[in-house]
């Protein structure tokens, strides 16, 4: 510090202790990073629900386990839903750097069909397991399951009507700078989605059944 | 230890103005598609390596499962969530990385922690009976 | 600033004086070292809060802003010897305390049998210790003496200078074990067993009391630990034993269970020598499924589709108890073919429901209604 | 199906007249002087026709000024909520003995028990610290506002929302009989049916997406808005450790948010994930709260670290000593912080290795803590300490904190903290750190920064009544704690059988009317400093002779802060400038743009208490409204493009002259 302030002697004369002509900066600079900090917070719920679900999935309460439960060509075809849904927001995402609001609106729609098409499938599982007794409430297993998987449901469920909002934005006030910046702060929301749910078919899934 | 990476980096603060320069990079289709095709790739292979029991041995599978599981999770990282080092000044990046340590810290520290109290405590072995 | 000092020093004084401090001045080994390990820590880091402290009060007082013979350097922020010293001096005395808690944290393992009854006095293989099986039930303490065929309420001997191994379990909330006099504490978890290994070596009598808060009879729930010689004890087991208080099997258990505030001493003649383990496997109560065949059958992968509605035998009679209704109310399959007759025993769950169900419910508010059952209740009302 | 329907509880759910405690006395006495002294205030508020100002000026606005100003009126207002309970307590402990039950019945002691350490944390400490964070920040690193100013607006009101919801439960039903971490089997609804936990929990969970998103907010703040030449290192530690704070919240907060889910999931759902049969697990509870409890503890006490760093620096008329180390200090503190909540339950069973790994993690971070005690020690050395209350303040912490983190340092060891654990000791050494460290601190920062805040300096005597009266009589109710530890008696009894003890229950307790007396000393030092405001004013800006940026610009500062930029070349800003002959800019000033008021925040955050008021007692209807119409409120207001408004150039004039005026009253005066 010391060799600083000498130095800093020296060009006294030079400082200027404020921005003299201070041009105009646009709102939402912050948005981005202030919504994938909020991102990284929804990880850490994730975490918890793993680790509980790690705690606690072994637990089957002398009930059904994984195995007796989890029917993977049905989580494929979810999975690939969810892929699905990521590429056509992504081409989404390229339509609208292109200022091209419908074919945005197109793509948008689509994604939406997929993310529909994953929560339905999801819900046929749940209410199919719920049919046959292996209910949230059997054991710690299922308790955990339920919510693990559920919250990532609920997650793609909010960024449906999200999604339907802001198709609602740019149908009325078109691609402006305030409706990108949302849109692209669903599509990260989106794919973080996505990366959950790798989380959910590898750990959850895939190793209960390997269990 | 992420934080105090901050410190040294960004010694040049952000001189006059807040990130103009430093936004979402601009996604292409390539990368879009070249993300899709090895996530798809990267989903079919757990799956079918579970279904079929290809390895043979459970640990195996496991770990090879989990691996597959890391790698996507990078894939869609950079092909879609566009994660650089410099997106936002490196902050985001940084976030992440500190993300991930809390994280596995959280996982790691409760299974340790929960397997330890539950063989101390729960009972567990039918033998314990007399 | 000397005012404060002062007014700073006079609690310490008065426990340096020394009341009946029972955790600095214990009569057991165990909690002896214990003792002698929060001394030497607090030793260990005296030597630098002490420093901490006088410099604080030195600075302040000389660098005073109307002290104006003292130097004075408003620049002054850097300095490497003493940062080195700065960060140097905590971690050495850390290290040291490490190496302490490391060591003495494997020694003084609840779980781990003691090595010694008193400094040079080595447990062998022939000393034999003494076996007791603790419960903490709401509101009060069950002491079980599997080598004796004896259980106690709120009361517990042991031989002094006999190793005491315990083992702890709890009917339906957390508690903690503490006998300050004797050793440290260790949870009481229902579902779980804890260990405390321990020893005593002053005749007396001690308090013993629920250290980890667990609802409203909390603050009764003592007991007195006595220390007595063996011919003492020997005594006190036959009193136990001659008392008349008949036999503690599992329908007694399951009505001492339920909760009860300011327990007076119970003394049990004779005592079902499976019972402790009935109560951390949780199944006191006959037709109940216990914990450890719970845990086998889900290492083998549970019981599948077909034990869905097996559930009877795994719900405990905590609604009941508490005044409460479950949250669900399950459909249950009465019994299934794997777990019939759980330990030998035969089933007669009707039998064994405790008589007295009267709600322990707060303040005048109803019993409360769940989620799935609004609809269903029966109208009170309307 | 409809024979079985009852309207009463299709309405109402649980909530029944029943419900309203009117059979005891303490809380219908309670009830009737809130009743007084709220209809007083109201009725004040709407004769002197001031509910069209605090709406448009204060409910509503998303100045980060203000917003800070109220969360430290809402951290007082609860301070003196939380400490009834205190008293209550100390009373309680200090007549119960000799078979005397004492005036307080368990059902009633165990709730006040739990409400004091939840309205403590959740709505003293964490709303003291988060309302100096919001208001220096900005200031200190020269900006306008923060990055996201209307969520600021809505995190302050959800963290009101929260206590609202406390507030509530004293006089409709009851709250938690817990404890304040709530462990299950206890508190899950085999064990507390009643509607204390659920209070609990949705107070909670309210007020946490209120910390969550102030937390997000100020990280972004210090990331993207500071000011030219502002590098990180560049930046006054109090901003250092509030972003590590944030840092903290962020990824602590969610945890707590996840566990309580789960055990409102068992509450709610019936699901098994922390009951005795079934396959649950309490003990995962446990370890789950703590890995939220154990940073929460650093998230209260880093911000105040930086207050004393500040108020060390300004009043020793030094630069801190050790800048940096004290940075590192504080990042290790922060990432150190996740790696040691099991200390917190040394004495469930988890083993020797387990145990001894967090007693040494624990061990660790009292070295960065003795570094950074070590450096306000030589930023004292060769000062010219002036002994302003702030520095008193300091001071009595330095001296007090160590006392606690020695204490702390002890229960880390595990062999002692079995002996110790859930301990009066324990409750000596948390009180000693949180009041010696937190409660300390904020006092320092509020005396400090109350000039900035409102244009005048805070009575000193009054101030100083306040001080001896804390701090003597936080020693009298503490020490004879640790006392009693050692004497093996442990929390939350309400009645003793060993009168031997009773002394030291009745010194705690004088200790306790002393900080009563500390209080309402404090009080009086606002009431006397709001009347001789005029005696009292600091026209400079900078009353302390100080060193960062917020002592720049006037007392109170404009809405827009700084009328232009400022550009900094050392981390004392302000100090650096003043030595550098910085001439105020008196010309070429520009229009200021700066985001509108909205009420949007007060009625999310309204809705938001409505639904969890219903879902607390089973009112289905009312929580599903509540819900849809958060959802649909907040939707709209995405549709609010009307956010953000100029400042038009003739008003910044009028304002910097008038700033020019007060400067040349001062220098005549």
């Amino acid at each position: 510090m010391t060799t600083m302030t000498a130095e800093a002697v020296k060009t006294e004369d030079k400082r200027l202790f404020y921005v003299a002509d201070e041009h105009e900066h646009g709102e939402g600079g912050s948005t981005l990073l202030g919504f994938w900090l909020y991102l990284m917070s929804d990880c850490l719920v994730f975490a918890v629900l793993f680790a509980t679900y790690g705690v606690l999935g072994g637990s089957y309460a002398a009930g059904p386990s994984p195995r007796d439960l989890f029917d993977l060509p049905l989580v494929a075809v979810n999975t690939s839903m969810l892929l699905f849904s990521s590429i056509t927001y992504g081409f989404a995402v390229l339509e609208m750097q292109k200022n091209r609001a419908n074919r945005m609106l197109l793509w948008l729609f689509v994604t939406m069909l997929f993310g529909g098409a994953f929560l339905g499938i999801e819900l046929s599982e749940f209410a199919h397991m719920i049919h046959e007794g292996a209910t949230p409430q059997r054991s710690a297993f299922l308790s955990s399951f339920f919510t693990l998987v559920g919250t990532h449901g609920l997650h793609v469920t909010f960024g449906i009507i999200w999604m339907i909002t802001l198709v609602i934005q740019v149908w009325k006030f078109g691609l402006s700078e305030a409706n990108k910046r949302r849109l692209l702060c669903l599509s990260m929301f989106w794919h973080f989605l996505d990366v959950v749910w790798i989380g959910v078919f590898t750990f959850v899934y895939l190793m209960g059944v390997l269990r | 230890m992420s934080t105090d990476a901050h410190a040294g980096h960004d010694l040049h603060g952000h001189g006059g103005d807040h990130g103009h320069d430093a936004g979402h990079p601009e996604s292409t289709l390539g990368g879009y598609l070249t993300g899709f095709f090895l996530s798809v790739v990267l989903t079919a292979i757990p799956f079918w390596l579970v279904m079929s029991g290809a390895l043979g041995s459970k640990e195996a599978t496991a770990v090879a499962i989990l691996v597959l599981g890391a790698v996507q999770i990078v894939v869609h990282m950079v092909f879609f969530l566009h994660m650089t080092p410099s997106a936002e000044g490196g902050w985001t990046m940084m976030a992440l990385i500190f993300t991930i340590v809390m994280v596995v810290i959280t996982l790691t520290g409760s299974l340790w922690v929960m397997y330890h109290l539950n063989t101390n405590m729960m009972p567990m072995d039918p033998s314990q009976l007399p | 600033m000397k005012r404060f000092g002062i007014i700073a020093l006079l609690p310490i004084l008065a426990l340096l004086g020394g009341c009946n401090a029972v955790v600095l001045n214990p009569s057991g080994d165990v909690a002896w070292q214990q003792r002698d390990l929060v001394i030497i820590s607090t030793i260990l880091m005296l030597l630098i809060i002490i420093p901490v402290m006088v410099l604080t009060a030195v600075f302040a007082w000389h660098y005073r802003q109307s002290n104006t013979s003292a130097r004075y350097e408003p620049d002054w922020d850097h300095s490497t010897h003493l940062e080195l010293i700065i960060w140097a001096a905590p971690l050495l005395i850390i290290i040291c305390l490490g190496a302490v808690t490391w060591m003495a944290t494997h020694l003084l393992d609840p779980f781990r049998p003691i090595s010694r009854t008193a400094p040079g006095q080595v447990v062998t293989h022939t000393t034999k210790p003494l076996n007791v099986d603790v419960v903490a039930l709401d509101w009060k303490w069950l002491f079980i003496y599997p080598d004796y065929g004896i259980a106690t309420v709120n009361e517990m001997a042991a031989p002094t200078d006999q190793p005491i191994n315990f083992r702890i379990s709890a009917s339906s909330v957390m508690n903690a074990f503490y006998v300050p006099a004797l050793a440290g504490m260790v949870y009481a978890m229902p579902g779980m067993q804890t260990q405390l290994h321990a020893v005593i070596n002053k005749p007396g009598t001690y308090k013993g009391f629920s250290a980890n808060y667990s609802g409203a009879g909390f603050s009764d729930m003592r007991f007195d630990f006595l220390g007595m010689d063996s011919a003492g004890f020997e005594k006190w087991v036959s009193d136990v034993k001659a008392s008349g208080g008949g036999t503690l099997g599992r329908t007694e258990y399951l009505e001492l269970e339920r909760p009860s505030e300011s327990v007076p001493v119970k003394k049990y003649a004779s005592v079902d020598p499976n019972l402790f383990n009935l109560i951390v496997n949780m199944c006191v109560q006959p037709g109940k499924m216990c914990m450890h065949e719970m845990a086998a059958i889900d290492a083998k992968g549970g019981l599948g589709l077909a034990g869905v509605y097996n559930v009877l035998p795994l719900e405990y009679d905590k609604y009941e108890r508490r005044g409460s209704d479950p949250v669900v109310k399950r459909s249950y399959v009465a019994s299934v073919c794997t777990t019939s007759a759980p330990m030998g025993m035969d089933v007669r769950a009707a039998d064994a429901t405790p008589a007295d169900s009267t709600p322990l419910v707060g303040a005048g508010l109803p019993k409360p209604v769940s989620l799935f059952q609004s609809f269903a209740q029966k109208p009170s009302n309307s | 199906m409809f024979e079985n329907f009852d309207l009463q509880k299709a309405i109402f759910g649980r909530l029944t007249l029943e419900s309203i405690p009117y059979h005891e006395p303490i809380l219908v006495m309670t009830f009737i002087g809130v009743a007084i002294g709220g209809a007083v205030v109201l009725g004040a508020i709407t004769y002197f026709k001031l509910w069209g100002y605090l709406w448009r000026e204060w409910f509503t606005s998303v100045d980060h000024k203000r917003i800070g100003a109220m969360y430290i009126i809402l951290g007082l207002v609860m301070l003196l909520r939380g400490f009834a309970d205190a008293i209550m307590m100390r009373a309680q402990q200090a007549v119960a003995f000799n078979g005397n039950e004492g005036y307080l019945p368990a059902h009633h002691f165990d709730q006040i028990f739990t409400a004091h350490g939840v309205i403590m944390i959740f709505f003293v400490a964490m709303p003291l610290v988060t309302g100096l964070m919001n208001f220096v920040v900005p200031l200190q690193i020269g900006a306008r506002d923060v990055a996201f100013p209307f969520l600021n607006n809505f995190s302050f009101w959800m963290t009101v929302a929260g206590a609202m919801l406390v507030m509530a439960s004293l006089f409709v039903g009851e709250f938690a009989r817990t404890g304040w971490l709530a462990y299950p089997p206890l508190s899950d609804y085999a064990y507390s049916p009643d509607v204390g936990v659920d209070y609990y929990i949705w107070a909670l969970q309210v007020a946490g997406v209120g910390t969550l998103l102030s937390g997000v907010n100020l990280i972004a703040t210090i990331v993207k808005m500071r000011c030219p030449g502002m590098t990180m290192m560049r930046m006054p530690v109090f901003t250092w450790t509030a972003l590590c704070t944030n840092i903290l919240i962020v990824a602590a907060f969610p945890v707590l948010t996840g566990v309580l889910a789960l055990l409102s999931m068992d509450r709610y759902v019936g699901t098994n994930f922390f009951t005795n049969d079934f396959g649950g697990n309490p003990m995962m509870y446990v370890n789950l709260i703590w890995i939220w409890g154990h940073p929460e503890v650093y998230i209260l006490v880093l911000p105040v670290f930086g207050v004393f760093s500040e108020v060390t620096a300004t009043f020793s008329g030094k630069k801190l000593f050790g800048y940096t180390s004290m940075v590192y200090a504080t990042v290790v503190i922060t990432i150190l912080s996740y790696l040691v909540w099991l200390h917190h339950f040394f004495t469930m069973g988890s083993g020797a290795s387990v145990n001894s790994f967090f007693g040494i993690t624990t061990m660790i971070i009292s070295i960065p803590t003795g570094a950074k005690m070590f450096n306000w020690l030589f930023t004292m050395y060769r000062g010219r300490i002036r002994f302003e209350l702030p520095m008193m303040w300091t001071l009595a912490f330095m001296l007090t904190f160590v006392i606690g983190g020695m204490t702390g340092v002890l229960l880390a060891v595990p062999p002692a903290d079995f002996v110790l654990h859930n301990s009066l000791f324990l409750i000596a050494h948390f009180h000693n750190v949180i009041i010696g460290g937190v409660v300390f601190g904020s006092f320092a920062g509020i005396s400090y920064w109350f000039p900035k805040v409102t244009g005048f300096k805070l009575d000193p005597f009054w101030g100083k009544m306040s001080f001896w009266f804390w701090v003597i009589g936080f020693y009298f109710a503490f020490m004879p704690l640790y006392v009693l530890g050692l004497m093996g008696v442990t929390r939350r009894l309400r009645v003793f059988d060993d009168p031997s003890l009773q002394i030291w229950f009745v010194i705690a307790a004088f200790g306790a009317f002393l900080i009563a007396l500390g209080i309402g000393s404090f009080l009086v030092q606002l009431a006397v400093s709001i009347k001789n405001r005029e005696k009292l004013r600091d026209l400079t800006g900078d009353p302390w002779n100080g060193r960062t940026l917020e002592w720049s610009t006037s007392s109170p500062p404009p809405v827009y802060n700084f009328a232009f930029t400022p550009v900094v070349y050392d981390n004392d800003a302000w100090w650096d400038m003043k030595q550098h002959g910085y001439k105020r800019p008196m010309e070429g000033f520009k229009p200021i743009h700066m985001p509108s008021n909205t009420g949007a925040g007060i009625i999310l955050a309204g809705l938001s208490a409505v639904t969890a008021f219903a879902l607390i007692w089973y009112i289905w209807w009312l929580a599903a409204l509540g819900f849809v119409s958060l959802i649909a409120t907040a939707i709209g207001h995405t549709f609010n493009y009307h956010r953000s408004f100029n400042i038009p150039r003739e008003q910044i004039v009028e304002t910097e002259r008038e700033r020019s005026q007060e400067l040349l009253q001062a220098a005549g005066a």
